[in-house]
């Protein structure tokens, strides 16, 4: 059952607009905040010190040398609280989060339900009101908390040790890429600084080992299986390879079949592998990293393990390593003892740190709920679901006119990539074009590709156990009729979007640097050219 | 067929749907798609992880039960700053960023999400004005990665090697930029003025030469002290094409100098202050700007929301996809950063919170701080034994107390204090040996004047 | 500077709608609950017991007698957790609430911000988990903000003791009603059985004592003063009189210039006054019940005392009344012996009780908060606010064609009634009409008249001190523009609202007892007719 | 000019733009405006109140520090029920209850406000699923105030003046009744049967007569049985033309029969058990049902959403306006009721929770209070001096203990109770007097096996 807005199916939208969809996003107009500004409006928010300690001190502020005194007020804008309030209610509803509707289409980034019980625990004062810095004793709840987690994700990923310091997924690639930078050095092999990836993992593999001073080799996937072959890795892995940094599944959908030779071949030249499984969700309980030759991993906490995207963040990275790498761990990394928990900062061989304290903790706190609320059979039944949706998903939209998948011979597990380059010849209407009008039917717009872009047109949804069947066919549903328009009237495309919050955005200033403006100050300066 | 198991967190788990949609996808099994994973890679073996999914009530009273264990800075009188305060998270803050649409939202495009771009454009301009810079980020992840970010931009902009660091800088940003500038860059200390903590300026021109990219100073200081040389050393920075980065905390910026100001390039710093409860370092985001110039815009290493118009004239918008070039997701194999996912929400709140407060509001809350601050090394300076401030420059809201003159080291007068309900400030004998028992103090608005008259009369009984 | 959408002056909303207000609500066109069920789905929210009480006690409902078993499931929805989630978050976007945008609509209502500190307090767990039967001693600091915000609203009103009790204006003038009764037969005056009110007070002030079992006699407003005037309440007041209930000021804005003599007049013939001040915004600090012979009166802390509104309560009625009339009172009554606070349930003529425990003790404390906040200072300036609002409002409004006020001779305070006969009579748009349109404008409809609608066509705004000069101008400007329409094209009236979630209700079949649904299952039985 | 006074509550109290609107106004000074009050009747003295307004964070130091001084049922071990229980609040309620729009919007339009309507709307069609009534209002006040509507209706259905009620009715719905029935009806309690705590149906047949109106039950009891005579309670009423009015506990519907099942013609209950905290007895709303007759349906005090059709064929839309004749606002001197505002919020908490749990949800959650009851009471029978329970009949999640076996009152018990952190059950002795010295305890799914033998260790101990 489509739930396209079924009671609408006699409604006549000619009346009241050109073009329908059963949906329409709320338009407050809703003006930047500095154009809300009213003069001398404040609010009391912060009282003034005590009499007692005023008289006692005086204006302390005078003390300030004036070399280092502010010397212009910045133009903050001035509201009053409720006006503050309501510009912020309106943005917010001028933003499509996962609960508001289908979030299929942003694949790669496993959209899922964040419980709100969770959301909610991690406001309990007994953890938002913790310091880091107090004595491990009066912390003990939350480090259980930590180190049980620790200890599930061991056993999902057959990692010996996890840490959580690093804030989201490109950071912990990061991580691991400075600890196979101290590793490396600590056995005297310097001189192995070329790391390897492909074309079709998270861009963050190259880019991180990039930051750490890699240089990073790309090999592209084989046209013909999705994977990058023995044969590609066998021609550029020398005594200079420090190691392998891969996304398993890929962003193509295409689970590497031979990682596990990968993984000796990388061995057998002394280099390390590291697994990006931000995007674990199809595969948990189905196969560990660690079982299949990483040395390094990582998971995304704000992808697989539930918690939520903040609008950007905070995310949260978890690295696990085998134990043989623990001594390159950042500190502090966590211990029991048997009865009390401990951040031991001992560790000899350590690269310190690459982020502040112990990391998103408070996302710790909602993945181990959301693990507590699963158990392991609700996460094997999670990862199945993953599939059978995202199959179904792929069934449908090939149904599709113009729609076709990369890599068909390949099964595909959590997510796949479509792409629209018939859909392009034969209209002009290509992926970037029907991203724009998508989001017109009430559904999220989606995930293209990362770049390099291999498959031209390429559009890549991901349908987590989230998605209901009903969200299936409401996606591929929007699909169809945008597929119906570039066949029939491509003008609808090319001008959308048309129900949304705003119009179609001119991205163009925003790609030259001369023209580039982010901050109001610069707008109220030069305007937009 | 399998028992159906119903998980409120999978639709579809309900009866009947699986037969119904693997038929669709041409199917028996889901086994089936799996063989997709080579059979040595598929994982056959037991885990130890808990089997049956638990119930919503069972989940919370459960985890209650475990963060029951902790003690809080509600209940203990905490004097604990160094990179994480105790300042009023105001209602609103926790209203908006509770909001489901922002709490859940993520990637979606510029017209489906306008309301969180519009947002985030947002708190980069207060963030701009606050600091007195033209270009600002969405926030990266933490006060200490901002700082890593900047010597990259640092770097590349000059082609310098070399930065300068305040010798009295947070032990967390130098472990962090120790990693960041590896293999790129080579950090050196500057000496500091033992009796003031300022930078040396001496030393300073010592080292400074044409291989530094950048000189870093902290204010406040990591010690709590103001460095009011900023302008001195951006000038001497300057004069060997180095650039200089400040690290501020924002909620100091009502009453000093903004980095723009003084002649910073890059600025950089923690906005828990803006909103976020401590959450044991949890809850953190990283502030970077630069100045207006084409020679850093592009070397910006994190999501930068700009504004821009649409099809219908008159209507401004915003988007992410700003020099989407220079991002790590274009430059891959040659990326000099890493920042994706980062600490949207926390901007969101920092938006909230300068938009609420107003700039008087900053200033009136800075104000207090120093107050509350300066009464308290006022009082606390009486108690014989203690020497604070240790250094003569004027402070914010954190400084150092030295214990040396009692026979007592930090670590057992905290272990006293705390016996007293009160935790004592961060024991600064690890990594700044060279200034012997001391701790370092923080005090908020949110102390009252009887906590540090509590503090002081503990103090005096223990030492 | 009117607001209304400045980005967009420019805008050709005809390219995409042919009526554009600059104001569009979000339409999900979001099923009822029922049509988004699946067989099936369910949610483990609250545990089995566990195993160790269920092998003891077995399947206890076996236990229930059959005859007391359920027959039939109810067959309610079945959905999973993030539909639930989705289905209310959108019904939320699809409600315009006070911080949604300009609510001066609401006369009457009193329409304010209510500070999100105060919702947050009130889920704290010291009060959300005590239990009303707890002994006293276990919620001394509940009691002592009940007693605190007593002492508060006995100087704010000039009355002696208050209850908190009623949950509601009606519910309070209804308890009021019953002291009143309690009294006259405590004096042996069980004759005393008329009450006297007017046409212009809120309709409870007719409906509590009726359904108290008195006899109403009910005053119409002078045509010339808008006050009831001595010589009618003369020509009504007896020895039946009880007593006399009124709003001041009245539904019209009119302040009764005469109140005072009323009093003496309704004491003289052994009767009480009971005014209501639910709508007592425009003259906190001005005028006290108490001083001007008020024996009876109550509070909305739902309106002027901020708590908010919750789509229609729960909201918290405080009832003063004079040392005489204390033993009547519903108990408990709040004691403080100057060092415990109590809970007296020890009054012999007390009225027993209205409604269960001692109230909306969460709106008590949202009150407390609100007026710790604005202090005696902040309260003075909010009527002054909430005048000068209105009184810019009258201004503006009566600039607009077909706009006029009731008794222009009288000055207005917190609110006013306008109407718009003369738009009527030359366009046939009346009050009713423009009510369908002025959402379209992204604003809160606005209160009419209660009945009897004395002044045909009313419209009754109110502007709080929660309104800016630039929600007032946009008020009016959405008011204007109707207008124009109305003399222009009032055919858009007319079919209004375009711009909302939903299109012009029906509410034809709503009034007809024999076509009224007011539950699914009906509707799924009958469906509309 | 007065020196201006910003309130963070008043936009307008900017500077400068009172002189701006009071120029718009006409007036010079708002005084002026003041006049409108005659002279007499001005206020000018001085008032005993707080006079500075208070900074936000302050308030929230003080509110809190006034609320520590409570003692909650999340730290007590707490067996109170009688009118409030202790349930689980799942997050969803909570967060939906908390959503802005929810929370601050009022009277809108059935157009401006749509969302709140439509989930009245599907509140009122839940919970006529749940009671299997045709027809259900939006939430009256409290359970209690509910029952008053009935009785008001039950008369002007029928002209009869006789309430019957039960024995054992809750002494809070008996005080609101006494006074909802005045001048109208009369009250008569109905014997019950002291071994099993139900209706005594022989007295109730000599009770019945063409005066009354209707016979109320309660179910469970308010003494926790399970009333099981509904059914010929139902049949004996009718036969003399008088109604059944049912007040039950909405989570017992799972398990025990609907009021609509068993041919109730009015239903009425208290709804804080689907999903509101207890809150000191302060969030509550009444249910209020009745068949879809027309002899019923105008004469329902509150407010009704209905559902209907618009202008665009196809669309569902819901008003508020349904029957507004009926309604106080119409029937003014001649009203016989007085609900306005009343607790819509908590219809809406209770429309989330009943679609979160789903009937079977419902039903295993009366299944868990039941087993923990019973196994509350199998081991707490063991315990000599104790009765319990008091009453033979098969119980829901509330019981009755007969102390009398022992040399303490109840009073006394519940004191040492407390001393161990329990509060013990309400005290019956002056409710009930002829249950001697009796407490009514309420166990739910909140209660831990431990919790529960806890009580009855400590109970051993103190007896
Ligand atoms: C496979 C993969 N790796 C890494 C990342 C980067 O994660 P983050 O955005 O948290 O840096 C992502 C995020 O999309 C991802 O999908
Ligand atoms: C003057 C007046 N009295 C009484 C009431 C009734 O209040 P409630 O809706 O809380 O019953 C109102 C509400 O609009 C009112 O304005």
């Amino acid at each position: 059952m489509t739930k396209i807005n079924p009671a609408n199916k006699k409604y006549k939208y000619q009346e009241y607009a050109d073009i329908d969809t059963g949906y329409q996003a709320v338009r407050w107009h809703e003006p930047v905040i500095y154009d809300l500004s009213r003069k001398g409006s404040c609010n009391e928010i912060i009282p003034e010190a005590e009499e007692e300690i005023q008289v006692k001190v005086g204006d302390v502020t005078e003390k300030i040398p004036k070399k280092i005194r502010r010397k212009r007020p910045a133009s903050l804008p001035e509201l009053s609280e409720s006006e503050v309030m309501r510009h912020y209610l309106r943005l917010s509803q001028q933003t499509f989060g996962y609960d508001s509707g289908v979030n299929i289409g942003l694949g790669t980034c496993t959209m899922k339900y964040s419980p709100k019980l969770n959301d909610q625990l991690a406001k309990n004062p007994s953890i938002a009101y913790v310091h880091p810095l107090q004595p491990e004793e009066t912390f003990q709840g939350l480090l259980e908390i930590m180190y049980e987690l620790r200890n599930w994700l061991c056993e999902l990923s057959g990692m010996d040790e996890f840490s959580f310091q690093p804030r989201g997924g490109g950071h912990s690639v990061y991580t691991n890429a400075c600890i196979m930078r101290a590793y490396h050095r600590a056995n005297g092999n310097s001189h192995k600084n070329e790391v390897i990836t492909c074309a079709v993992s998270h861009p963050c593999n190259a880019g991180c080992p990039s930051t750490a001073g890699f240089k990073v080799i790309e090999l592209h996937p084989n046209k013909d299986t999705g994977d990058i072959g023995l044969d590609q890795l066998e021609a550029v892995v020398s005594d200079r390879t420090a190691g392998l940094f891969l996304t398993a599944p890929y962003d193509t959908g295409v689970f590497d079949s031979q990682l596990g030779e990968y993984a000796k071949l990388i061995h057998s030249f002394g280099g390390l592998v590291s697994l990006d499984q931000a995007n674990f969700n199809g595969v948990m309980t189905r196969m560990r990293a660690g079982d299949i030759g990483s040395d390094l991993m990582h998971f995304n906490l704000h992808k697989t393990f539930s918690t939520p995207h903040g609008s950007g963040g905070p995310g949260s990275g978890a690295i696990g390593v085998k134990k043989e790498l623990r001594e390159y761990l950042p500190v502090p990394v966590l211990e029991f003892d048997g009865s009390q928990y401990h951040l031991n900062y001992n560790l000899p061989r350590t690269i310190g740190k690459t982020g502040v304290f112990y990391g998103v903790v408070i996302n710790v706190l909602k993945a181990y709920a959301w693990i507590m609320s699963m158990g392991e059979q609700g996460l094997r039944e999670a990862s199945e679901w993953a599939v059978i949706n995202n199959n179904y998903l792929i069934k449908k939209m090939l149904e599709v006119r113009g729609v076709e998948i990369a890599w068909p011979n390949r099964r595909k597990l959590q997510e796949a990539r479509f792409h629209l380059q018939k859909m392009k010849e034969e209209t002009g209407i290509g992926s970037a074009e029907v991203n724009l009008r998508i989001a017109d039917f009430g559904v999220q717009t989606y995930f293209e590709s990362h770049e390099p872009v291999i498959i031209p047109e390429p559009v890549t949804p991901e349908a987590s156990e989230g998605a209901s069947k009903e969200d299936l066919d409401r996606f591929v549903e929007a699909f169809r009729r945008i597929s119906e328009e570039a066949y029939t009237n491509p003008e609808i495309i090319r001008t959308a979007p048309h129900r949304c919050a705003i119009h179609q955005t001119n991205i163009e200033p925003l790609l030259d640097p001369k023209k580039t403006i982010v901050t109001w100050r610069v707008y109220k300066k030069r305007g937009l050219t | 067929m399998k028992k159906p198991f119903v998980h409120r967190f999978i639709p579809n788990s309900a009866p009947g749907v699986r037969e119904e949609m693997l038929k669709v996808t041409g199917y028996n099994t889901v086994d089936e798609i799996y063989e997709e994973i080579p059979e040595a890679l598929r994982f056959k073996g037991e885990l130890k992880l808990p089997k049956e999914p638990v119930s919503e009530m069972e989940v919370d009273r459960r985890i209650k039960h475990t963060l029951s264990k902790n003690r809080t800075t509600q209940e203990l009188l905490s004097f604990l700053g160094a990179g994480c305060w105790l300042h009023y998270v105001p209602a609103l803050c926790v209203e908006i960023t509770s909001r489901s649409e922002f709490m859940t939202a993520y990637a979606g495009g510029d017209m489906a999400d306008h309301g969180r771009y519009q947002a985030m454009f947002e708190y980069q301009s207060m963030m701009g004005d606050l600091l007195a810079m033209d270009v600002v980020s969405a926030p990266v992840y933490d006060g200490t990665t901002a700082v890593g970010d900047a010597v990259h931009i640092a770097s590349r902009a000059t082609g310098g090697r070399e930065i300068l660091i305040p010798g009295t800088i947070s032990p967390n940003t130098l472990a962090t930029i120790k990693n960041y500038s590896d293999p790129w860059l080579e950090l050196r200390k500057v000496d500091y003025d033992p009796k003031t903590g300022l930078m040396d300026l001496e030393d300073l021109k010592r080292k400074l030469s044409s291989k530094v990219a950048s000189v870093i100073i902290e204010n406040p200081g990591y010690l709590g002290f103001i460095e009011e040389q900023c302008e001195e050393i951006a000038h001497l920075a300057h004069e060997v094409g180095a650039l200089l980065i400040a690290s501020v905390n924002p909620v100091s910026l009502g009453l000093l100098a903004a980095p723009g100001e003084y002649g910073a390039d890059i600025a950089c710093g923690e906005g828990q202050p803006l909103g976020m409860t401590q959450s044991c370092g949890g809850a953190t985001m990283g502030i970077l700007a630069v100045n207006d110039s084409d020679r850093f815009l592009e070397l910006m290493p994190s999501f930068m929301v700009g504004i821009t118009n649409t099809s219908v004239p008159g209507e401004l918008a915003f988007s992410w996809h700003t020099l989407w070039e220079r991002m790590l997701y274009s430059t891959r194999d040659h990326a000099r950063s890493f920042t994706g996912t980062s600490s949207w929400l926390w901007g969101i709140s920092a938006a909230v919170y300068m938009a609420l407060l107003g700039f008087e509001g900053i200033k009136q809350l800075g104000k207090t701080n120093m107050q509350k601050t300066h009464y308290a090394i006022d009082i606390l300076s009486r108690i014989p034994g203690i020497k604070t401030p240790l250094f003569s420059s004027t402070h914010f809201n954190e400084f150092v107390i030295n214990f040396d003159g009692t026979d007592k080291n930090v670590a057992a007068i905290n272990k006293a204090l705390f016996e007293e309900g009160i935790l004592g400030g961060k024991d600064l004998s690890l990594d700044f040996p060279n200034l012997g028992q001391s701790a370092l103090y923080c005090v908020t608005e949110m102390h009252q004047k009887e906590d540090i008259d509590r503090l002081a009369d503990v103090l005096r009984k223990i030492i």
